[in-house]
């Protein structure tokens, strides 16, 4: 019965900050792609323009909903909500600190992936579902890059398994706490892993140059082409979700999660997540995307038999020399 | 108490979906009752100890075979809104095959000793022996016994798999060979 | 739509004409609608495209969604109204939409141009070529990566760029796009020494700033990816379709109405054409990156030259039926940023010579989509939408 | 045991925010004035469209998703080996490297073929 208890108080409180943030980044990332860009960004709606995210959430909620005619209403409203429901239950198995986690699952780290393949079928449901010929194409090309992707993601996570020996997240963390150089000592299989875990977090939670879903020049909307008001929202929200809780997954399986000094836990796995975030939206707000065909092969050809060789590197190095690690 | 209301439940919802699979008159739709069959399973496996066999079910059934089917049924079928004409077949045909896997499963079921079955490996190096203590007993043991005693088998599952991609290649080509490239269109047509 | 013989040579390019009924595809073809409402079809502009899963079989493309009937109006306003006008055909160049106009009006009175005025006129073109090509390069990364993402920051930058020269411009003429400033005979408006230093100080400004927006584009390897090898336009197909300007350069045909048939300044001003030899996307993007540069130098020495004297040599418009032709005809044609923009003009219409009879345009932009149909087939949806970007067409010039 | 109760009460936790946003939307959404068969038409850049979306679809995405398969049922049988390399000998690694490597002949055959290229 402490499991239920337990589970859902941090379910309320973890999904509270995550879903404050993302919300808050709704105005941080205007403000920030406006610097970039040499803008101001919103100002005009409260100091600093700090409630443009409340206004922007109001008036996506006001928006009528719109279902196009033929389209396969069921499957239509079950994808949005699978799409967030999916993003937002990772951060059950995230440890934010040692004790602010709510579920310590010995194999957290097959939950984790697990989940994000599901991911790939809401995707897919929003854009098969709409009958609208864009989000069908949106809907093939990222069901095709989000599955390709998920083989070099599975594979580099597995590095920080191989080196710690445990399929729990926390179990990770505890073991980089003793090694202080985290999970990307060694630098052979750490870091060009991390490397891949984040190329192929960004292309899962679908950022630019990876964002084919919507690469709205080409498609429009892709996927959310059709949807409207408040499905509109739960897609949007799942998106940024999904890359919060990436690169807190990233944060803990590669950068030591609460690990650090002079601060509690808490604040370092908070500050290794946002670091990790603010680059993704740095990178998304320079770059231009990728083809669709050039993603695919980027990672059949590079990114799969590399992450390949780092799984076995990895074995190599544990079972060769298990003093330095 | 609990733990049987919960496994009533969850069996429920299993066979329901199960028989929405068969029942459903679309194709697309049948393929996602699928999912949740095969999630429920996972939870099955979740409150049975096998948390890492529940891991694999959602991320090799779900998140692969439920796509590979989805894409299947987009490729294979011409179809308007891909509705599926009746069942073919009689149904006690089909009933009858059902009795018979269920036969099968539930005398292997009634013949294998689950009460003593090992959790952990029963021999091996003592630091296999002390992890088996730990939270991860099972995941390990599969680890180690596929590594041990069910090696020849894991090797040869390699090769099965390799098989499975050089036909799936093979087929596709095959496929590709009627699509014209690009030059060969234009002579075509001219 | 009238059929067209296709060249037997052409065999090497895609058939524009493909028979759909006879294909056989891959897939299910899909029939796809891109545009008119399109976020990347560059104004109303749409393309159907037959796709065999997302590669393009077949595209066929429609204009005329911002048809205005301009030809036709010429034949009613008199001559002196019909600069403003043009203004808003190569809503991105408007100067030299006016410039080609007066010409050709020049040309049929025979009238000589003033040579401060000339010189004027080719500053203006090489301003408007800076702003217009910079539009393009930023218009281009939007397509390619979006307007929530890398393209619109470079986008904007571009735009803040071009801004500089909607500056300079306004100052010159008090108005920020629709200028009219161009007059049968010269200019209206001239140029002070405060603003040749304003235009040097600007020019600097956008020079220190281009190495920044190259490695946002042609030094960055993504969008190096992106355009390399897509879209390639044979020469000689290019020269059959009438293509000009940067779009022909680009696939290696050194043509250059600037340096080859001078027109205002350019025979006292001389000009490196530019060329690549790709004929793809990234050749394209090349030629008008290199052009910007080429024409900040032009400024400069245009500025630096710039004679003394008067800058307008035929009657200052009092009256709009002023300016009677009884009959004759001329064709002039000028390099606008897109290519040979040319007006051929029948005088003798309207009420007592004071219209054209006949005006027609020759614009730059639809000869270049009249390569989308050999440019398509072959390459994906997302290529789509990089080759019609990188042909920089302007709707305005294309339906009229 | 207990941390499953955990992660599915958490899954509860988030089905009910998503539920309640989704309720949020139902309540403050505005309702249309005018109803028209139009604004129902799927989107397809303000032309008519013409056939449905839903149609026979490339075999490349088919291919892609069989190999994805294959190599995830590759890496599951991989992490339970990955818990336990500190424990096993390196005759087991030679054992992983060589179904690794039966794998990456796969691999090998399908690059070769261009069995994943596009166009």
């Amino acid at each position: 019965m402490s499991g239920l208890v337990h589970g859902a108080v941090y379910g309320v409180l973890i999904l509270a900050v995550v879903l404050t943030t993302s919300g808050l980044w709704i105005w941080g990332e205007r403000k920030f792609a406006a610097r970039l860009q040499t803008r101001l960004g919103p100002t005009i709606v409260g100091p600093f323009g700090l409630l443009q995210a409340v206004a922007d959430v109001l008036k996506l909620l006001q928006k009528e909903d719109i279902i196009p005619a033929q389209a396969d209403r069921a499957l239509f409203n079950l994808a949005p909500v699978l799409a967030a429901f999916c993003a937002l239950g990772v951060a059950a198995v995230i440890p934010f600190s040692p004790d602010v986690i709510a579920s310590d699952l010995d194999v957290g780290v097959l939950y984790i992936l697990g989940l994000g393949a599901l991911t790939t079928i809401a995707i897919f449901l929003g854009g098969w579902a709409s009958n609208n010929k864009f989000a069908l194409l949106g809907g093939m090309r990222s069901v095709a890059q989000a599955i390709s992707y998920e083989i070099p993601l599975v594979l580099a996570a597995m590095v920080p398994v191989i080196l710690a020996g445990s399929l729990s997240v926390s179990d990770i963390v505890r073991w980089q706490v003793g090694h202080h150089m985290f999970a990307l000592w060694p630098i052979v299989p750490g870091l060009p892993a991390f490397g891949i875990f984040f190329m192929a977090m960004l292309a899962e939670s679908n950022r630019i140059p990876f964002d084919i879903p919507e690469a709205e020049s080409e498609l429009v909307g892709g996927i959310t082409t059709e949807y409207t008001g408040i499905k509109f929202t739960l897609f949007y929200m799942a998106e940024y979700v999904h890359t919060l809780v990436g690169s807190a997954v990233a944060a803990a399986l590669f950068l030591g999660g609460w690990d650090g000094p002079f601060a509690p836990g808490l604040h370092w796995m908070v500050a290794k997540t946002l670091v990790l975030f603010v680059s993704v939206y740095w990178i998304r707000w320079s770059l231009v995307r990728f083809r669709s065909d050039q993603l695919l092969t980027m990672c059949w050809r590079y990114l799969v038999p590399a992450s390949v060789l780092l799984v076995l590197a990895a074995a190599l190095w544990v079972q060769l020399f298990p003093e330095f690690l | 108490m609990t733990v049987a209301i919960g496994f009533g439940v969850v069996a429920a919802i299993a066979l329901l979906s199960a028989i929405l699979v068969v029942r459903s008159p679309n194709l697309v739709h049948a393929v996602l009752w699928l999912g949740v069959t095969l999630i429920d399973t996972a939870v099955l496996y979740g409150m049975l100890g096998a948390s890492f066999l529940a891991g694999v079910q959602v991320l090799l059934y779900v998140g692969g075979v439920v796509t590979l089917m989805v894409f299947g049924v987009m490729l294979t079928r011409r179809h308007d809104g891909l509705s599926v004409p009746a069942a073919s077949g009689s149904p006690w045909r089909g009933a009858l095959t059902a009795a018979v896997l269920f036969g099968v499963i539930a005398a292997a079921v009634m013949r294998s000793d689950l009460e003593h079955a090992p959790v952990a490996p029963t021999a091996g190096p003592p630091a296999v022996e002390a992890l088996a203590a730990s939270s991860q007993a099972t995941t390990q043991a599969i680890g180690f016994e596929l590594l041990s005693t069910h090696v020849l088998a894991f090797e040869v599952l390699s090769l099965l798999l390799l098989a499975a991609i050089i036909g799936a290649v093979v087929i596709a080509r095959r496929r590709d060979h009627g699509a014209l490239d690009q030059n060969a269109r234009t002579e075509a047509s001219s | 739509m009238t059929s067209m013989q296709t060249p037997t040579h052409t065999l090497k390019w895609p058939n524009p004409h493909l028979d759909m009924a006879a294909f056989e595809a891959e897939g299910e073809l899909m029939l796809l609608h891109l545009g008119p409402q399109h976020p990347s079809t560059h104004g109303v502009f749409r393309i159907d495209l037959y796709l065999d899963g997302e590669v393009i079989v077949k595209a066929v493309p429609f204009a005329g969604y911002l048809h205005r009937g301009v030809e036709k109006l010429m034949e009613r306003l008199t001559y002196v109204q019909q600069t403003p006008i043009v203004d808003k055909h190569d809503y991105v160049a408007p100067m030299t939409s006016e410039q080609a106009l007066n010409v050709a009006f020049e040309k049929l009175l025979g009238v000589e141009v003033p040579r401060r005025a000339r010189w004027l006129r080719s500053l203006f073109a090489e301003l408007q070529r800076i702003a217009s090509h910079l539009l393009a390069l930023g218009t281009l990364s939007i397509d390619l990566g979006g307007a929530l993402g890398g393209g619109s920051t470079l986008f904007i930058h571009c735009f803040r760029e071009r801004e500089l020269i909607m500056d300079l411009f306004e100052e010159v003429t008090g108005a920020r796009f629709h200028y009219n400033t161009h007059t049968i005979g010269g200019n209206r408006h001239d140029v002070t020494p405060e603003w040749a230093a304003h235009v040097r100080s600007a020019m600097k400004t956008i020079l220190a700033r281009l190495p920044e927006y190259d490695s946002m584009s042609i030094d960055n390897s993504i969008f190096i990816e992106r355009t390399r090898g897509v879209g390639v336009l044979d020469g000689r197909l290019a020269l059959e379709l009438g293509v000009t300007g940067p779009n022909l350069r680009a696939c290696g045909v050194d043509h250059d109405l600037r340096r080859d048939a001078p027109f205002h300044a350019y025979d006292e001003v001389p000009v490196n054409v530019i060329v690549e030899q790709g004929g793809d996307s990234l050749a394209r993007v090349l030629v008008r990156v290199r052009e910007v540069r080429e024409s900040i130098r032009l400024v400069e020495v245009l500025l630096e030259g710039l004679p003394e004297g008067p800058i307008c040599s035929y009657r200052p418009i009092k009256l709009v039926g002023q300016v009677k032709i009884a009959s004759g005809q001329a064709y002039a044609a000028i390099e606008t940023p897109r290519g040979e923009l040319g007006t051929f003009v029948i005088a003798g219409g309207g009420e007592g010579n004071a219209s054209p009879y006949r005006l027609k345009f020759r614009p730059p932009s639809l000869h270049s989509l009249s390569a989308l149909p050999y440019l398509l087939p072959g390459a994906t949806l997302s290529d789509a939408v990089t080759i019609l970007g990188s042909l920089d067409p302007i709707m305005g010039e294309v339906d009229r | 045991m207990n941390q499953g109760i955990a992660a599915l009460s958490f899954l509860g936790v988030t089905f009910g925010i998503v539920m309640s946003l989704l309720i949020a939307g139902r309540i403050l959404r505005v309702r249309a004035r005018v109803e028209s068969p139009l604004k129902h038409r799927p989107y397809e850049c303000g032309e008519e469209p013409e056939g449905m979306a839903w149609m026979q679809f490339h075999a490349r995405y088919y291919l892609v998703a069989l190999f994805f398969v294959l190599f995830d049922v590759e890496a599951v049988f991989l992490f339970p080996w990955s818990t336990v390399i500190r424990s096993l000998g390196t005759s087991t690694l030679i054992e992983v490297v060589a179904f690794v490597l039966v794998l990456m002949i796969g691999w090998l055959y399908g690059m070769r073929k261009g069995a994943l290229k596009w166009q």
